[in-house]
């Protein structure tokens, strides 16, 4: 009456390190859930996207510094005015023998934009001219400016100039897929097997659902000799306090993101004992502040909101990754925003009792305690600490009642959405790395990731004018100066740039992550 | 003759669903007059119990009548029609024990009826008559204050029937009061009840299996088999001449305290038969019927 | 014929509660012979019950005591016997028949298995064996179809049809004491009567002991050889149940006899009663304790408990009534009227 | 005859004084009475003493240690995760607070989360059950139906709504415990109800012309109340139970407030840096749990009627 | 028989229906929508979700739509995992949930009886007391935390057992005892209880006076009839069992069934929440079902209600 799914399977492997395993290179690891999709035009989160990047390979793919470089492409041709890009493909194949065509690249954007599809990232496509018209009912398929030119040769039309667009070319919703094989098997992509064809540096070799993936060495990737892991296994383990006892018995070799995150309970362990990697990487954890809320429609109350906190404390006692302080809302991972910008001090409680005093009289409150605010959370503990952290210093600091309001995930957005909230946890992450995607959403308030019902002309000009920037120095300076519109009315207190955490096994080499946090299996090792 | 009080016409009570009914009593007839007590025997489970019940209205009777001096006991009432009826009609339990909230003492039993009916004007009064009920029933009055635990078998069943008399009934059920007693018990509680029929003139409905103690006490027996009543008579007819062969092995199988005749006692088996729709009662002699048809109830009693 | 197989000397068996130590039985003793049924009458709380499960060693221990006393059963004290060693008495030598048929069966077991199981449990023998025993034991109790009822289930059958199952039961094993404790109080009066003709047939043919025990006077008088009178866990009179019936001399027996009603009393008179209420065994009066509710009860009566009188070779009484110096005290009327009739009528048949 | 012995009494002894049988008819003075014998036999348990002892103990400390202590179940001290010491008994958390102070503040939390679920599961049971029981039939099916296929509803869902729809807190924890909490109350009060009303004094009652607010007021609830109580005892563990349950999906009560379910499911994640995060409250719930189990078990035995005599 | 089963089924039948109208109300009412995620994405795309998977369409069109997936059993697709069929997901997560629900309950039912009729034999003495405080234990420690314990120390610190994961038995034991202890503490104490009270009843008096040993008499009548309530508490035991180790899944990493009826509905992944839902109340209601017809066929005495020749 057992049915215990991967009995017969063959990594059960631990403890038997015959001389065989010593040379078949494998890499155990661990993540949080099951894929919700191994489709590469519908995945949405880092985890799958992570596996999908190991599987497929796009026209470019992110090399160790997050820099693109081609991949199926071979070469590339860019127009003067930035707009069209041609691509040349290299000769490669798909795991079922046939050849990579440029079809396959027209085939996969356009299933992204496909209206019918409804993929989620399909915006990572708005890109391309005609791409937003389509996928948004108005516009038709062809006139989706991506051409299979040839077999060989794609022919891309943009928007507008987008520096970044091949760094783009690497994300997943850009990966190709088999046309042949997709188009006869509209559910090629829920199960590995014959019809999940690739054409990246790994197989997609097994999947057991809500159990664990299999990934096999790619033997007829173009660039197989750079490949080293013959196999990684990936198990499906929830909680991070059971992946962490999994790698400290040994039976994983790598904890960190993309996969499964270093529990916050461990970090001092792993820190004592000096296996921790700590690295920047462009993200940033904020507060939004809701501008129409009861208090916070006060700017200086806003203000003081965001300078009475004591980030340096908070992050040694309670995130514990060596984050770093957000004194902007852009990370220091971006190229040009390394240096603080100076629009406020750490912990100045001088600065937020004068900010505070200052709105109480423009709000007509005599006491702070007759100010109540809530800190909205969606479910987690790592959240709910640094909740909690913030509220003991508001509450001793400035003497104004604050509650935390604790919701449900689905609930949590919701309230986010209607502006139903004081103070709400949000963090935010480069998909590209560029200064615009931390800025972007603010530009209006109907913005679906503005959630804080903040406008501002000025604001809304200069980013205009930034899209149309295309030199990225110039840029910059643009991006600079709206940052600073913001940080003078606080629709976000930020609170820190995260760093990415993780530990590995000492035999395992090249794993670390790229500044945007990528982990690509590629470039990994083992040595012996 | 004294005036009928209770008149029973046909009473019917089935139990459970309607297309396989339970007959626990199944049609039966007859009066009770003023002043008398009317012996109802049989076997357990013939439907002594559910005949009480029914007249006192515990159950909604099935089909039937039950006219209580002179009014329809199961008819539409207003609850003051029914308390005023709850006033005249009383029930005696078989289980002593069962038959006494625990819960209660000894004087909140009796008053009950005082709660319920708002018959005291004050505490002193209600104690008053408290004392006065338990000293009527061979108790006194520092009993009031006991559980009911504490009391004997006998003095619980005095209890209730200090309870049945709070409300000054003029009918009073009393249903198997002493089958659950020891002999000596039995005939204190029989005693008692005799003794108050006297003092208050009461009617008794006394249902039992011993025959030769609802011989001692009746006027009347009744004796009943399978829902239905096979003899009625004066007790000394009933037991001198029965007629109907239940009642004679019923009378035979009485254990008498006399061991030279109980060595010589034979008993008569009963083999039940079906009788045939067109049984009615017969009057045998003076008031005592029997349930049959013409013949049988002709060779019944020829067989005499 | 007259072997005896049970002697019960000074039995004392008390039971701890909350409320105090309850003397249940208080010094009994008596004897029984091979093939007699001895008749324990006496009101509820008496001991009766006590006395009988005494006997099998069935007093759940705790809360009960054996305080004192000596069973022997063909010679052998029982008391000092183990569980185990027991169990090879039980069923098997004394069998024992409870008072409600209703209960005493296992709802969830079918009636042959409940016969086979104590034939299997004390014989040597085979399970077809066993059956075939069964479905003869069924037959010899009344009941009809045996081979069939031998299948069903408890519940499938009625209070008489249990309690002759129940007895059959008992005499799987061919004991040779059989202890009734008021087998037919659950019964209607009809079917008592089958009972006790049952059992009384069973004695004949296997000549068996029975101690059989009930409050029912008239019962007494059917099954009875000899009886035991028990008041508060003591036995106040015993002798033949024509010396109890005929010539009773503890005035407990008297009121016993002078409170059951007679076909031919007149129902204008009240009957005779023991007035009061039966004593606290917690604390048993001194001296005599049935004296508070004898009308006829001596000074000493409350000061001294009396000893047991003899009257004849086979009847005693313990009551002071019966010492030399008290006064004599003649039957109550009602109690020698009723016995007088009963006696007359005899006369007359024997004309 | 005359081979007995007599020892020599005074003659006057054989004086005939009667019967004194109205003597007989007093009841012994000392009375065990119902509620006295039950608590006889409690105190008899072991294991019942023990768990009313602990529940005693935990009571006073929730209510004093609070009240008392140095320092507050939210102040963060600036000590992280330092284990148990003589001026933090219990150690102190992530964010620097005393755990003794806040398994003590959780006991509060969780205490009440618990007597009052019970609370509220005893009136809608009883109502319900008593209700049901009485009326019989049809009306008694419908409702025991709906019961049923209440604990058929996904609880979980059920609970998500009712924390969306109130703010998350107390109240709608307590709500969420009691939506299917009272269930089992009801069934167990209905088969109380059954077998009481045909007893023969419910009958006498009724002949009496009692009406049903009389016979639930004197006679049902009386004589249920074991059973009830009984029931309340492990009614209120399990609403802990629960409360620790939705805890641990993050449904709790909202930081930072301390209930020992968000205390015991922090502490699970802290397992192998800082045990005594997940120790203190996870003994403290198991021995409440325990102890009104234990009491309930105890209640149960001391009034079971089967094992009286 | 025939008509009484026929009446059970019409029952359940009804059940369902009661059951998926409130869950769907239910789901309606919390807010939140399957596709909501940090990142919003343009509503148009939303729109042409909502389409897709039939959101768009009014409340009884939805309502119906439901309906008629429950009685054909076809759920659809998840919303939240692309392209899986609800069905599949099911039937994954289901026969693994059922394996380690059926060991849990080997477990619990056994010890269970085992602690419990020792309990009741040895009513009030040492083996008792021990047998309760095991009992009772077993049901005072909450599953998360037994489960976290022992996955640290037997798993973990002294490398008994693996961690997590599920690739054959001896992956299976701590989760099953995870689950079994709370129900095997209370099946020990339903045990004890109903032992105790068959050891009162005349027939083991009989059973006794026929000279049948102690044991003889546990194994050959008491238990049986002892064991007549366990046989109902089996009913919902399985269902909670097999569906309800959601807590326990998640820490040992066990791919059941347990994470999709909770995951769904924090995912609002609707499909996969009816899908569960449905399958869960079906298993609930036949496990009563079928818990209801065995005890009729172990229990002589019951006639099945309906049941008339
Ligand atoms: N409430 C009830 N529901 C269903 N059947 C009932 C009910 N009350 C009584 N009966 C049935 O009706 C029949 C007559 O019962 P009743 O109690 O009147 O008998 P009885 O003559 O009083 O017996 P006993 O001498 O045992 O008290 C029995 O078969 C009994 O099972
Ligand atoms: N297990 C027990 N615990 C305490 N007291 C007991 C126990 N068993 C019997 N007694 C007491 O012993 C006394 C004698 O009881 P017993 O059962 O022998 O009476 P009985 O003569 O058989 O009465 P009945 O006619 O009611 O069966 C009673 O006072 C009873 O309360
Ligand atoms: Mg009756
Ligand atoms: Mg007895």
């Amino acid at each position: 009456a057992c049915n215990f799914g991967g009995e017969t399977s063959k990594d059960d492997d631990k403890g038997k390190d015959g001389g065989d395993k010593a040379k078949t290179k494998e890499l155990n690891l661990v993540i949080p859930s099951e894929p919700p999709s191994m489709n590469p035009q519908l995945v949405t989160d880092s985890t799958s996207g992570a596996l999908i990047t190991s599987v497929f390979e796009g026209l470019t793919r992110l090399n160790k510094e997050a820099k693109a470089e081609n991949a199926m492409a071979e070469d590339i041709k860019i127009s003067k005015n930035k707009l069209t890009y041609t691509f040349r493909l290299r000769d490669a194949k798909w795991t079922n023998g046939d050849p990579v065509v440029a079809g396959d690249f027209e085939y996969a954007w356009k299933f992204a934009l496909n209206p019918d599809n409804a993929s989620e990232y399909a915006t990572q496509l708005y890109y391309v001219k005609g791409g937003e018209a389509y996928n948004k009912g108005k516009g038709s398929a062809d006139d989706v400016a991506v051409k299979a030119v040839d077999e060989k040769t794609l022919e891309v039309t943009l928007e507008n100039p987008t520096p970044y667009f091949l760094e783009l070319t690497s994300f997943y919703t850009y990966m190709p897929v088999n046309q042949k094989v997709a188009e006869a098997n509209k559910d090629w992509s829920t199960e590995a097997g014959k019809d999940y064809v690739t054409n990246g540096p790994f197989t997609f070799d097994d999947w057991k659902h809500d159990t664990s993936v299999t990934l096999k060495k790619n033997a007829d990737y173009w660039d197989a000799a750079t490949v080293k892991l013959d196999q990684v296994n990936i198990s499906m383990v929830e909680k991070e306090a059971v992946a962490v006892q999994k790698f400290k018995a040994g039976e994983i070799d790598y904890l960190g993101p993309p996969y499964q995150n270093v529990a916050l309970d461990s970090i001092d362990e792993f820190k004592k004992n000096n296996t921790l990697n700590i690295m920047d990487v462009s993200s940033v954890y904020w507060y939004k502040l809701n501008t129409k809320g009861k208090f916070t429609k006060n700017a200086n109350i806003r203000k003081a909101l965001t300078l009475a906190m004591n980030r340096q404390d908070l992050i040694d006692n309670v995130t514990k990754g060596e984050q770093k302080p957000a004194l902007g809302m852009i990370p220091g991972a971006i190229a040009g925003f390394e240096e603080d910008r100076g629009y406020y001090k750490d912990n100045d409680m001088e600065g937020a009792k004068a900010a505070l005093e200052a709105g109480m009289k423009e709000l007509g409150i005599k006491n702070a305690s007759d100010i109540k605010i809530a800190i909205s959370m969606n479910t987690s503990e790592a959240h709910a600490a640094v909740a909690q952290f913030i509220q003991e210093g508001w509450h001793k600091n400035l003497g104004i009642n604050v509650t935390i309001d604790n919701a449900e995930w689905q609930v949590y957005l919701d309230k986010l959405s209607k502006l139903d909230y004081d103070v709400g946890r949000l963090g935010w992450n480069a998909d590209y790395r560029d200064p615009y995607t931390f800025l972007e959403m603010f530009s209006t308030a109907d913005n679906g990731n503005n959630d804080t019902g903040w406008e501002n002309a000025d604001y809304k000009a200069l980013m205009k004018k930034s899209v149309a920037e295309t030199d990225y120095e110039k840029r910059v300076d643009i991006l600079k100066e709206a940052e600073g519109i913001a940080m003078k009315e606080f629709p976000v207190a930020p609170i820190y740039y995260y760093t990415n955490l993780s530990v590995k096994k000492e035999s395992v080499k090249d794993m670390g992550p790229d500044p945007i946090a990528n982990v690509q299996l590629k470039w990994v090792d083992i040595t012996k | 003759m004294s005036k009928k009080l209770l008149e029973i016409k046909n009473l019917t009570q089935h139990f459970g669903s309607s297309n396989n009914p339970i007959k626990a009593v199944d049609g039966i007839s007859f009066d009770i007059y003023e002043g008398e007590t009317l012996g109802l025997v049989g076997e357990s489970g013939c439907g002594k119990s559910t005949t009480g019940r029914s007249i006192i209205r515990l159950y909604d009777i099935t089909g039937g009548e039950v006219i209580f001096d002179g009014k329809d006991v199961h008819g539409k009432k207003s609850a003051k029609e029914l308390k005023q009826f709850n006033r005249e009609m009383q029930m005696i339990f078989q289980d002593p024990y069962a038959s006494l909230n625990p819960r209660m003492t000894a004087g909140e039993i009796i008053s009950e009826s005082f709660d319920i009916h708002g018959l005291y004007k004050n505490k002193k009064e209600r104690r008053e008559k408290v004392a006065s009920l338990l000293e009527a029933v061979g108790l006194n009055k520092e009993h009031a204050n006991r559980y009911a635990h504490e009391f004997s078998g006998g003095q619980r069943q005095r209890i209730g029937i200090a309870r049945a008399l709070s409300l000054n009934p003029s009918f009073i059920i009393a249903d198997e009061p002493i089958s659950a007693l020891d002999v000596s018990i039995q005939a204190q509680v029989v005693n008692l009840l005799k003794q108050l029929q006297k003092e208050h003139n009461l009617t008794y409905l006394f249902i039992a299996h011993d025959l030769s103690m609802v011989k001692y006490i009746s006027d009347r027996i009744a004796v009943m088999y399978s829902g239905k009543i096979v003899e009625i008579g004066l007790a000394d007819d009933i037991y001198h001449s029965p007629v109907h062969p239940y009642t004679k092995s019923l009378l035979s199988a009485i254990p008498l305290p006399d061991p030279l005749s109980e060595s010589r006692r034979t008993r008569i088996p009963y083999v039940h038969e079906e009788v045939d729709e067109s049984a009615s009662f017969h009057e045998v002699s003076d008031k005592h019927f029997v349930y049959g048809t013409v013949a049988t109830v002709q060779k019944w009693k020829d067989t005499e | 014929m007259s072997d005896t197989i049970l002697q019960v000397q000074d039995l004392r068996i008390n039971f701890k509660t909350y409320a105090g130590i309850v003397q249940a039985v208080r010094g009994v003793n008596f004897e029984l012979k091979a093939g007699e049924t001895l008749a324990i009458v006496g009101e509820s709380g008496s001991g009766k019950s006590v006395t009988s499960n005494a006997l099998m060693k069935l007093i759940p221990q705790p809360p009960g005591i054996y305080e004192s006393g000596k069973i022997l059963f063909n010679g052998r004290d029982l008391i000092p016997l183990s569980d185990k060693q027991m169990s090879k008495v039980r069923g098997n030598e004394i069998a024992m028949i409870f008072q409600d048929p209703m209960t005493s069966l296992n709802p969830t077991m079918r009636i042959g298995r409940q016969i086979t199981e104590v034939i299997l449990q004390h014989k040597k023998i085979s399970r077809s064996e066993a059956k075939k025993r069964a479905i003869e034991l069924l037959t010899q109790v009344g009941i009809p179809m045996p081979e069939k009822r031998y299948k069903q289930y408890p519940h499938e059958f009625s209070g008489g049809m249990r309690q002759r199952v129940v007895i059959a039961i008992a005499l799987a094993a061919d004991p040779k004491l059989l202890i009734a404790d008021e087998p037919t109080t659950a019964l209607d009066v009809t079917i008592q009567a089958q009972i006790l003709e049952l059992m009384k047939e069973i004695q004949k043919t296997s000549n068996t002991s029975i101690i059989f025990i009930t409050h029912d006077l008239g019962v007494v008088a059917n099954v009875a050889d000899r009886v035991a009178v028990m008041y508060a866990g003591q036995i106040v009179e015993y002798g033949t149940v024509n010396e109890i019936f005929y010539n009773p001399k503890h005035p407990y027996t008297w009121g016993l006899l002078g409170s059951m009603p007679d076909i031919d009393s007149n129902s204008d008179e009240l009957l005779r009663t023991i007035p009061g209420s039966p004593p606290d065994l917690i604390h048993p009066p001194k001296g005599d304790a049935f004296a508070a509710r004898n009308e006829f009860a001596l000074a000493i009566d409350y000061e001294k408990e009396p000893p047991m009188f003899q009257i004849s070779e086979t009847h005693f009484a313990k009551t002071w009534l019966l010492h030399p110096d008290a006064p004599k005290i003649p039957i109550p009327e009602a109690v020698s009227k009723r016995i007088e009739g009963y006696l007359a009528k005899e006369d007359q048949l024997n004309v | 005859m005359s081979q007995q012995q007599f020892e020599k009494i005074d003659k006057e002894m054989f004086e005939i004084v009667g019967g004194k049988h109205e003597e007989t008819e007093k009841l012994a003075d000392k009375s065990v009475s119902f509620w006295k014998e039950v608590f006889l036999r409690f105190s008899q348990n072991k294991l019942a003493i023990f768990g009313l002892i602990a529940l005693v103990i935990i009571i006073l400390m929730a209510t004093f240690v609070p009240m008392f202590s140095q320092f507050s179940y939210r102040e963060q001290l600036g000590l992280y995760n330092t284990p148990p010491s003589s001026t933090h008994w219990f150690g102190t958390d992530d964010l620097g607070r005393d755990v003794f102070v806040r398994v003590w503040a959780g006991a509060r939390i969780s205490l009440f989360i618990g007597i009052t679920a019970a609370v509220i599961d005893l009136i809608i049971g009883v109502l319900w059950g008593s209700i049901s029981g009485l009326a019989g039939g049809r009306v008694d099916n419908i409702m025991m139906r709906i019961a049923d296929v209440l604990t058929a509803v996904p609880y979980l869902l059920v609970v998500i709504v009712l924390l969306v729809v109130l703010q998350p807190g107390l109240v709608p924890m307590i709500i969420a415990l009691s939506i299917t909490g009272w269930i089992n109350m009801a069934r167990i009060v209905r088969g109380e109800v059954l077998s009481i009303k045909n007893q023969e004094y419910v009958l006498a009652a009724r002949t009496l012309g009692a009406n049903t607010k009389h016979l639930i007021i004197k006679h049902l609830i009386p004589n249920a109340l074991g059973a009830i109580l009984v029931t309340m005892t492990l009614t209120i563990p399990t609403a802990i139970f629960t409360e620790s349950f939705l805890s641990y999906l993050g449904l709790g009560v909202p930081a930072p407030t301390a209930s020992w379910g968000t205390m015991a499911s922090e502490g699970n994640n802290a397992i192998t840096n800082a045990p005594w995060r997940l120790f203190f409250p996870a003994i403290f719930i198991s021995l409440t749990i325990f102890a009104f189990n234990a009491v309930g078990d105890g209640l149960r035995d001391a009034l079971d009627p089967k094992l009286r005599k | 028989m025939i008509n009484y089963i026929v009446k059970r089924l019409m029952y359940i039948v009804l059940a369902l229906f009661v059951i998926i109208t409130a869950t769907f109300f239910l789901m309606r009412m919390a807010p939140g929508s399957p596709f909501a995620s940090e990142r919003n994405f343009p509503p148009q795309i939303e729109e042409r979700l909502n389409e897709k998977y039939g959101l768009d369409n009014p409340w009884y069109i939805q309502y119906k739509d439901y309906l008629i997936d429950s009685v054909t059993f076809d759920f659809g697709e998840s919303m939240k995992y692309k392209s899986r069929s609800t069905n599949d997901m099911i039937l994954e997560g289901f026969p693994i949930s059922l394996t380690l629900g059926i060991q849990a309950m080997l477990i619990a039912i056994g010890l269970g009886i085992l602690l419990g009729v020792i309990s009741a034999l040895y009513h009030n003495r040492f083996p008792d007391y021990l047998s309760t405080t095991i009992a009772v234990l077993g049901i005072s420690v909450p599953s998360f935390i037994l489960a976290g314990l022992m996955q640290y120390l037997l798993a973990y610190k002294l490398g008994l057992f693996p961690i997590s994961g599920w690739k054959g038995f001896i992956y299976s034991i701590l989760p099953a005892l995870a689950i079994a202890m709370s129900h095997m503490g209370f099946i020990a104490k339903l045990t004890r209880s109903s032992m105790l009270e068959q050891n009162n009843s005349d027939y083991v008096k009989m059973a006794r006076a026929k000279g049948i040993g102690k044991w003889t008499i546990v194994f050959r009548h008491t238990l049986r009839n002892a064991l007549l309530p366990v046989v109902t508490y089996l009913g919902p035991l399985t269902a909670g069992v097999v569906t309800g180790s959601f807590i326990v899944e998640q820490i040992f990493a066990i791919p059941g069934l347990g994470k999709h009826f909770v995951q769904s509905i924090t995912n609002r992944d609707y499909t996969v929440i009816m899908g569960t839902t449905v399958f869960y109340s079906i298993i609930l209601l036949f496990a009563v079902f079928i818990v209801d017809i065995l005890y009729g066929i172990i229990d002589p005495r019951i006639k099945l209600r309906g049941a008339k020749k």
